[in-house]
């Protein structure tokens, strides 16, 4: 009866929490709703996790004399765990999000890649058709633990530039395929077949051990700059292992918030290699070769350097400014001192927006969540197909520590690797300032013709450097100015 | 009456159908400025591997077992922890502008649904 | 293996939830220009009750069992033909400009995504 | 092992079927993509029928002697209903619509209602739980049949003015009550209760009874004009019904596809009745009560009568016109004609568009299919939000057939039954033409200030003999003219 009562509570907890996930998710599409969204998922969770714990109620006789203690380890592993995440996740810096993210997630998958390891060890599936899932989702998890955890520290400067071997490819697909025959090995074990050389054990480790190193090996090539669409794809790949063992464990809120998860991170995916102009497969696969060598005889004119102080008044007196922000702001943690000089500009009087790109940054919507940080408004974030056209009514564009995102050639040049990617029309604002340090080149490490026009002028510097030099300058007009 | 929940192997394709459409419908609508938060959120709802964890390790009868086990709930909460933090954090920063208590002088700037694509200024 | 499928109370609640989750989004995007055919197109899919006929008709094996048999799968072939006929029949009205071979002398009128609402011209 | 075959092959086919009918409703959010979209619903559907036929292999002892029979009759119903239903749907008016998909979702009830009848006379049910679903789907089915009969009734001028007899609303409840009633004496007796009063069958059919009854008094009293909606909650309760029999028959396609179209239908309910400015509830049970009588001292001016031809010629050499077309407009059949006349004026150089009032007509988007059916492309047709405000700039707004829908009075008077409701800026055009019979008032049954204005003539006469005019008046000014 109490058992009865148990499952009762534990069916309803987790219908009720397998909707307010989508419920959730749903709300995350506009940002006036979105906090209510993650607010009722965050309650759904709270409430699964609470009432899993009944699950003490079903404890069989063998499990009987370690109940109190492994009742006692799974709260001290959620507080330990949880605890730990929970303080990362609130004082990490707004630029380590990319990185946390795949933490997290790589997290997740291995938390799934455990349980399948426990029905494994345990020999428990009782079909073969729950064993065949089990190592699928075992793979998948043990696969997006390593990979993201290689992610996560090519994004955490803690790896350094890719690394590649010779025969990458080949190498990649024999660890696959001896990952999937140690798989098959397992299975003609269970199911009783001979198998004189390795017992279940060790096979089961060596199933795991393959798995683990096939997710570095898969990540390992893949350059820093592509990692938040492979961190996506984890992102999936971890939904859909979590997804698996649902079904494994007869868990139907597991099996759908997995596959929700699993379905969602698969079409975000597919969204980002859109808006880079890429194909997945692209990133995944075929990141080689040198940079774009580029003859400098292309670009006609000449750089014209000028100083933060003389931009920055005059800004003070255009009627209109948009500001393209790229991946350099972020380097230089600059969204505060950004926003702190937009205030000063439309305290004088001044019309400013932002301009986005879908890939400024290096990852999709960095920019606006780095100024959302910032304080700026949202209705004054303008993504790029509702601002483009504003661009030639404009006094002044300023772009500070984006280069791609603004590259004319795009436009015009077929063998630039950027080629067909939609740009922000800054080329057409009546001026335009470009902040950043020097001569460096931007993620696709092509020059910028943008930067040789005749109505743009660079201001060399670290762009929160940069920033100070211009808040005195607009300051140093007087309180009369910036009434 | 009895609550087991038995899944057979047609029914569970059903459920995974019918969730891996509503996750694809449901992102559908996303606007860009939101993908940073969507995916860190998404990544916090498959942190319901938790649950699976901690009936995993309430199962569990030998040590491996428990200490597997207790891997699984550990990197179960950091993935539900960590994951409803970095988003909660992020969302909290989207603001309107008039409630942000700002002067509101945006000048030429008409403010504009954030996100509402297929509007031109 | 076996293929019947046993579908318990809970897991009934599951697939109710999602499926009635998901018509809920799918149709929360549609135009007002189509309501008509969408009316007109979710009746069709309820028209898979004719299954349900059919197989009731088949198993049954009394004359009343046969006669109100009948009458299921009449009436749900019904509900899926009209149902279909007349979705299908409004739906090939709606026609863009262009394709539709008029001369395009459409003077002052700029042709705009039917259903665009949030523009405003 | 055929049997096992059998289930696998239903299985695997209602599994595709399930997905296309929501990839199918999916698709029909854009006239694009729409016609793909009832095409893939389509193919699910054949294809889940087909397969239906091999429940014949499951077939038990008892019914293997019917079997060759029941699969003759079973396809021989197919043919029948499908057939008629099929040429009903081919050939039937584009104004008959409302009336027909309402004569179709009734036979889907009746379908449902059919199959619980078939279980409960049987007494197939395994489970209270069972059993209680099947009385559920049942009265649900059964209301939705009779219902939906009535509502096809009316709408097709079958049945006169709305019936009401005193005390409806408690009579309502009576009958539902003893619907309830009979259904747990139906639990009871099943549940092995001593029941004295009836046997097991009688109290079925009274069930039945009592639900066909309360079909019937819940639809008669509503106004043809509000049959829309009923007809689209009568349509989320027969998919409800069906999810209901489908979970009863263990048969998860049709728990799928019931409950996707009873979630869409309430929704589509929800949308109708806000575009109304309307509550559901006040639809159903406070259709009551007298028309508002106005004061005709409330407006001034007077009405100004202008020729057919006239008005026809006035447009020719206007520059914008906006037609929003009314219920008129589908009373006179008139839409073939009305294009007849727009591409006139357009050969001549008139800008033309179509202004459509979300409640336009008796049924939400019908005046979008019928304009659709004259052919007129889409993209001349907006939507009320999207056109609103450029009738200031238009020289002439040609109302034809409307009213309600142009009523100032949702603007300014408070008291009106429809303030409130967002309605269309004709008033705001240089000129304003009225196509109408005569004084007749629209389904608010209120007077028109917009008749009044100065800006103002009236075009007496049935929309389709006026429009003839119009084009004797347009193709009189020689083909020069219409070059
Ligand atoms: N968003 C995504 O999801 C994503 C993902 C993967 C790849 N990407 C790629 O990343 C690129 C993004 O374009 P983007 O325009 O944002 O950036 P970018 O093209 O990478 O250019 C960044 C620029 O910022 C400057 N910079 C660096 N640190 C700075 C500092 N502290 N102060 C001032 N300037 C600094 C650099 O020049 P100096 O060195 O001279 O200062 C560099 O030219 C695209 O090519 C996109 O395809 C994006
Ligand atoms: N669309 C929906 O879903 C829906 C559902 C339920 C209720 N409604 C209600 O229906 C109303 C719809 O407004 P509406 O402006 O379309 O129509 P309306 O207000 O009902 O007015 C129709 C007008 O057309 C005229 N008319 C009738 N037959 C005609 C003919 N053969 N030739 C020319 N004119 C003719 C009538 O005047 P004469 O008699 O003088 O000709 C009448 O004034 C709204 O009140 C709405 O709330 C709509």
């Amino acid at each position: 009866m109490i058992v009865n009562l148990g499952h009762l509570a534990i069916g309803t907890v987790d219908l009720l929490a397998a909707f307010l996930f989508m419920f959730g998710l749903k709300r995350m599409s506009s940002p006036l709703t979105a906090p209510s969204g993650i607010l009722a998922a965050g309650i759904g969770m709270l409430a699964a996790i609470l009432v899993s714990f009944l699950y003490g109620l079903d404890a069989g006789a063998v499990a009987q004399p370690f109940l109190r203690m492994n009742l006692a380890l799974a709260a001290g592993a959620l507080l330990l765990g949880g605890g730990f995440a929970w303080w990362g996740g609130k004082t990490v810096a707004m630029t380590a999000m990319p990185q946390m993210v795949a933490l997290y997630n790589g997290m997740g998958g291995g938390a799934a890649a455990a349980i399948a390891a426990v029905e494994l060890f345990g020999n428990k599936a009782q079909t073969t058709t729950g064993l065949v899932v089990t190592l699928l989702g075992a793979l998948i998890g043990a696969i997006s633990f390593s990979g993201s955890l290689i992610a996560w520290a090519k994004l955490d400067d803690l790896l350094a530039k890719p690394m590649r071997v010779r025969g990458q490819q080949a190498l990649n697909a024999v660890v696959l395929l001896l990952t999937l025959g140690v798989g098959g090995a397992i299975i003609a074990t269970i199911g009783g077949w001979p198998n004189p050389y390795l017992a279940l054990e060790p096979l089961i480790i060596l199933f795991f051990g393959c798995a683990l190193v096939f997710g570095v090996l898969l990540t390992l090539p893949i350059g820093g700059a592509d990692m938040p669409v492979v961190i996506s794809i984890y992102n999936a790949a971890t939904g859909l292992a979590v997804g698996l063992q649902g079904f494994v464990l007869q868990n139907p809120a597991m099996m759908i918030a997995g596959m929700v998860v699993g379905a969602a991170g698969l079409l975000l995916t597919l969204l980002m290699a859109k808006a880079m102009n890429r194909s997945v497969s692209n990133i995944l696969f075929t990141n080689f070769g040198p940079a774009v060598t580029q003859a400098p005889g292309d670009i006609k004119g000449s750089l014209r350097p000028t100083e933060a102080a003389d931009a920055g008044i005059a800004m003070r007196y255009a009627s209109s400014v948009i500001i393209v922000p790229g991946y350099g702001l972020a380097v230089a943690q600059a969204q505060q001192k950004l926003y702190e000089f937009v205030k000063l500009l439309q305290g004088a009087g001044v019309g400013v927006k932002f301009a986005i790109h879908p890939v400024a940054g290096r990852m999709p919507g960095q920019m606006d969540v780095l100024l959302a940080e910032a304080g700026v408004p949202y209705d004054m974030i303008f993504q790029l197909e509702d601002i483009n056209d504003a661009f030639k009514d404009t006094d002044v564009a300023l772009v500070i520590g984006a280069n791609d995102v603004v590259n004319p050639a795009a436009r015009t040049d077929k063998s630039s690797p950027i080629f067909g990617m939609p740009i922000l029309n800054a080329d057409q604002a009546r001026q335009v300032y470009v902040v950043k340090r020097g001569q460096g080149k931007g993620y696709a490490g092509i020059v910028n013709a943008l930067f040789y026009e005749d109505n743009c002028n660079m201001v060399y510097g670290d762009a929160a450097a940069v920033l100070t030099k211009m808040i005195e300058a607009v300051r140093g007009l007087g309180s009369k100015a910036v009434a | 009456m009895n609550f087991t929940i038995t899944i057979t192997g047609f029914v569970a394709l059903y459920l995974f159908m019918l969730a891996a459409f509503a996750g694809w419908v449901i992102i559908g609508h996303v606007p860009a400025i939101l993908h940073t938060p969507l995916m860190s959120g998404s990544n916090f709802v498959h942190g319901i591997v938790v649950v699976g964890g901690i009936s995993v390790l309430i199962g569990a009868s030998t040590i491996p077992e428990q200490a597997i086990g207790f891997a699984a709930v550990l990197l179960g909460a950091g993935n539900v922890a960590g994951g409803y933090a970095v988003t909660e954090r992020m969302l909290a920063m989207f603001q309107p502008s008039r409630p942000a208590g700002e002067p509101a002088k945006t000048g030429a700037v008409q403010p504009l649904r954030a996100g509402s694509s297929g509007e031109r200024t």
